[in-house]
């Protein structure tokens, strides 16, 4: 098991315009995130969950993808990282309020279940872990067609306690597939902490037992899992298979808007936990390194903030769905 | 007598059942700390501990697995599935496992557990389609389990009794619409409600409207709306969909006539064909309409959107429109 | 036409559209050199290779959800499970997903994907409680599959060539005991029997026997020993438990105005009880008889001791003493 | 991974009694298999399920166990175990003939679903891998009541890939549970080979991932593998958590009466196999280290037909199951 380190300094090689475009993805996701919550809390959206301090590894993920070209089968956490993939502000913003045009599900799921065909994002239920299944039989259907696409499926560490995510990693270590199996581990599973989800240390002590690479990488430094992530999605794509990549997060928020995590959750835990805070950490980076300049950041958050405005103004006017339309799409209409 | 809410009510026959005797344990995501994600354990964990209630891995087939090995071993194990949409990954050890056992075994050995599990949805419950489904039809078509879905506070707690002392596994699925929607008050002196017998809730002669779990209150919203104009409405709640009360069902048929049978779940191959399927066969003589069925369309579950929700979920409208249907037969 | 067997049917089914259709792969557990437990796959690994005619590690959950993938990224998967009865564990990718991936994503995504599964038992199938179940009323209950239980070879390369190429989900159930038993001449070019069709096997005005699968024949056998003493029995043939063909159900119904309802299937919330209810809703004025069914009884599947079985299967002469009772009725 | 050797000359500390008493379970449990065999070529058993090859194994866990004690949660190649256990032989012919007095299951499921409530054998149906999470369960109980007992389960190396493994595996290493997981690895499911099963080389390799102990043993050695079960058990027993142990077996037979494996393995595989006849080895083994003597093997055969013999005469002789029974214990009767 290697932990991953971050060499700040070098910035993983990435030039100054795509290390901020990061950064601005990052902030996205954020206000986004506090966006839909505020939304909740208005009563205005009946339902949200936060991806709130994931934003760095879904944006390293996400970055050492071919956008357009790899596939996502992503976890209800993934808001930044489908924004990566090519979602808009708007589209979560139409699911939030349960709108006929979100894309994901016109309104049929609760907000959070990802899926665009046109982004190559595939459809997600609620089930924990059967998405794993579905990210190897993509996988086989690249491996089968010859294709150097690649597909990234997330998950909680909670989530590796299932019986799906088992038989999802030996399928695709027999295989050799070109599959990375992230591992957004935030520490809890709801409530229940790591110490009963499991007990190693990392998930990613597992990749051994199916025969397949395996990385630990801290959630919380960007450059860091965007080389780790790199490394995994060239391994997969050069046809070396699999690779079972841990990034280490922390849940800024509970675990949805059900949820109160300082029920469970020592005031000390949670301290410590917002002092995590990835997106604030690069952009201390950024700065240290001469990437963002005075300014910049606030500039990039009012950029934000102006998208998300003007996405939820549209949101806002949008139609709620059509009676008629819930018995539709069931089978292929005829 | 205390009124509590229907989980309160769940809640209670839990600690009081674990107080009296040792070998009932509690197990499943979320349930100790948390107490669950619906309360239905909140206060166990402090009181029993971690040995009694256990705060599983995210694993459904190992909740019911595990927990299908402590009744194998004389344990009296109540394993909880966070919400019963996420019971499927439970079902081989449901129906191959703890259902066959004493079978299997020709009664060497027997399995007696209880899985809960929150069910239902609701225009006003925001889970969409995998926090909203009524899945008792699969177990309750498999022998070997019995499974029962209480309407009241009342039955809840007396029902969840006998459960626990069953000695056979039993599947109880509490409509999360009714956790704190209903209080009633329920006897302090521990009580217990036979699994297996329905309950005429509201007499009537006109028609009868055979129903169970949330719909219970539905449909006796629809039967006061008809009482106004003179059409009396029989309600049976049927409490347990395995094994069916086949008695309160024919003697109700029989007595008005006429039947309406209402449930959330999926209308096809539902617990209400079956009961169609018993009065059609048993009751021919005294039918004097057909035997009509009201229940989820053919839609997967209920979406998110209020305004696709609703053209699933049933509500006292639909059922008053079918029952006047039935009247002016 | 070539006489074939039923096994064979499915064989060449699957061999035709593998050669027509390159999206077309078969994956489960012992379909590579062994050609499967059963030999519905023998050749194909020969022919097709490794990548198309895939030996899965023992993992149903995982047969079903890689070919979900597959289905997802374009290809057009059959997934093999050896026995119905290890179809549980596949349960949640079935239901949770497969049924709901059009649904869920508003039309986004669709899962076109052939399961199949032998199902079912008898005297002498020695598989007892775990290899001869008949399962198919759980996955017909849940909108967004569909399932199918072919009685004639003829019906089962027909049937199974339009599940591969339909654009859905498709539970596909073979009756273990038709395998080898069942010889037919079945066309040379191809052609198609459409999902959701019954059909009359044999007709009758006096009484209907609506069945499927294995059923079928010992229907049409019970049917033929009525018709020695003037009954006629309409024997129909379900073909797809869903979608439900409604209007043969119906319509043999009110020509007869006496129904039997037969399957190996336990009874109870059975796919019987959806077509005696929809013949009690549907054809109440026409019916000369209380709609009756017969089925499995209430124990858990067919036990292995020839003495045993012989309580649970149905066979000609449990029909026929039921259409008798009709008769007179 | 510690790949356990055996040390012939010192014969693991046990008395030559206890030797000659392996050897002769072991013999016990190859002569009442062949006898099922023919019982089913005869036409008169309708299926039968070898374990020819694992008994080695399965007499050198069985003998690590405290019998009377100790649970077993088998699976359907542990007939020379469950024989260890003390069930008797009449009691699998009983089973192979669908008799009646079949205490396994009554006739009610096919031979080879063993289960014993008074050899504390827990009853087994035919999925395979449930039986994990139940033993789980079993320990848990253990644990719960303070006990000192140890639940062994069995599985093959296919079974490994269901999800129910995983799950069972995970819980039993968070609780420290006394639960041993023998894997009899004969490198085949019915007639897939490990390498489509599994792109490790042993199952055993996954002990680590759990964070479990962990031990591969030449399961053909039954010295090696009571000495490893042994280990397992003291483990379990001092409450110091599972262990998977995996012991390398060979199939001889077919994988039951409906297979032929020369369908699907070469005949040098075929061959080899043949060659590892644990039997034939502890013979050779004790006759070399002067435990059995001239005659002594042929006697312990001889004992062994006799006991047979008897048996399958009772077995003959007993009724058929009523077919009322039928519809009995499906619940608690009243
Ligand atoms: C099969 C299943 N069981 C239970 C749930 C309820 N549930 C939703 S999220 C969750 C916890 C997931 O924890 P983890 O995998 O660590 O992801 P995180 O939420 O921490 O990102 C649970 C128990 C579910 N959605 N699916
Ligand atoms: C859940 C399930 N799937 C499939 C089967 C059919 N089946 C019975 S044994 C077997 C192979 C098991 O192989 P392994 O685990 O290696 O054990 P072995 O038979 O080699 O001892 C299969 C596929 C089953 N019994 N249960
Ligand atoms: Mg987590
Ligand atoms: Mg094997």
């Amino acid at each position: 098991m290697v932990v991953s380190e971050s060499a700040p300094a070098e910035m993983a090689g990435l030039s100054q315009d795509q290390l901020r475009s990061m950064y601005r993805d990052m902030v996205l996701g954020r206000l986004l995130d506090e966006r839909i919550l505020v939304l909740n809390r208005q009563g205005r959206a009946p339902f949200a969950i936060s991806g709130q301090g994931h934003e760095a590894a879904q944006v390293g993920v996400g970055y050492a993808l071919r956008r357009g070209h790899d596939w996502l089968v992503p976890y209800y956490r993934d808001l930044t990282l489908v924004l990566v993939m090519g979602m808009e502000p708007k589209d979560h913003l139409l699911a939030a309020l349960g709108k006929a045009a979100d894309p994901n599900s016109g309104a049929r799921q609760m907000p959070g279940h990802y899926g665009s065909r046109a982004h190559n994002i595939v459809t997600t239920g609620s089930p924990v872990a059967t998405q794993i299944l579905h990210a190897v039989g993509v996988a086989q259907s690249f491996r089968y067609r010859k294709e150097d696409t690649v597909v990234v499926v997330s998950v909680g560490e909670g989530g590796s306690s299932e019986g799906d995510w088992h038989e999802g990693l030996n399928w695709a270590a027999i295989y050799h597939l070109p599959v990375v199996f992230l591992v957004e581990n935030n520490a809890y599973a709801i409530s229940v902490p790591q110490s009963r989800q499991m007990a190693v240390a990392h998930v990613a002590d597992r990749a051994a037992g199916y025969g397949m690479a395996g990385a630990v990488v801290d959630g919380g430094d960007v450059l860091a899992v965007y080389r780790a992530a790199s490394e995994a999605v060239e391994r997969a794509r050069s046809g070396q298979g699999p690779t079972l990549l841990e990034a280490l997060c922390v849940r800024l928020q509970s675990h949805s808007s059900d949820d109160d995590q300082r029920r469970y959750r020592t005031a000390e835990d949670l301290a410590d936990t917002r002092a995590h805070d990835p997106v604030v950490r690069f952009r201390t980076e950024l700065e240290a390194a001469g990437v963002l300049l005075d300014g910049d950041a606030d500039e990039i958050r009012q950029e934000c903030q102006r998208l998300i405005e003007a996405a939820q103004e549209e949101a806002d006017q949008a139609p709620v769905p059509d009676a008629a339309s819930a018995l539709m799409h069931v089978y292929a209409e005829a | 007598m205390a009124e509590i809410t229907y989980v309160e009510a769940i809640r209670s026959a839990m600690e009081d059942e674990m107080r009296r005797d040792d070998r009932v344990l509690v197990m499943g995501e979320d349930v100790g700390a948390k107490g669950g994600v619906f309360g239905a354990t909140a206060g166990l964990f402090a009181a029993f501990g971690e040995e009694r209630v256990i705060d599983s891995p995210l694993a459904e087939a190992a909740i019911v697995g595990v927990a299908i090995g402590c009744a194998l071993a004389g344990l009296r194990p109540i394993a909880e599935i966070q919400f019963l949409d996420f019971i499927p990954p439970a079902m081989d050890q449901i129906i191959s496992e703890a259902a066959k056992i004493r079978y299997r075994s020709n009664g060497d050995w027997s399995c007696p557990m209880v899985i809960r599990a929150p069910c239902g949805g609701g225009v006003h419950v925001h889970g969409a389609l995998y926090h909203s489904q009524s899945l008792e039809a699969m177990f309750a078509h498999v022998p070997g389990l019995k499974v029962v879905v209480p309407s009241t506070p009342t039955d809840a707690k007396g029902l969840l009794l006998a459960a626990i002392r069953d000695p056979d596994p039993v599947c109880f699925f509490e409509h999360k619409a009714l956790y704190r929607s209903l209080r009633e008050e329920v006897p302090d002196d521990e009580y217990l409600v036979p699994i297996g017998q329905g309950r005429v809730v509201r007499e009537g002669r006109d028609i009868s409207c055979i129903t169970y779990g949330a719909t219970v209150h539905e449909a006796v919203a629809a039967a006061d709306r008809l009482a106004k104009d003179g059409v009396q409405v029989e309600v049976v709640d049927l409490r347990t969909v395995r094994p069916l009360d086949r008695s309160i069902i024919i003697s109700t048929a029989r007595k008005t006539g006429k039947v309406l049978v209402a449930h959330e779940a999926n209308l096809a191959i539902g617990v209400g064909a079956e009961v169609a399927a018993i009065v059609a066969e048993e009751c021919f003589q005294q039918l004097d309409a057909p035997v009509m069925r009201i229940g989820g369309p053919e839609i997967p579950a209920i979406p998110f959107a209020e305004s696709l929700a609703e053209v699933y979920c049933l509500g006292p409208d639909k059922i008053e429109a079918k029952l006047r249907e039935l009247a002016a037969y």
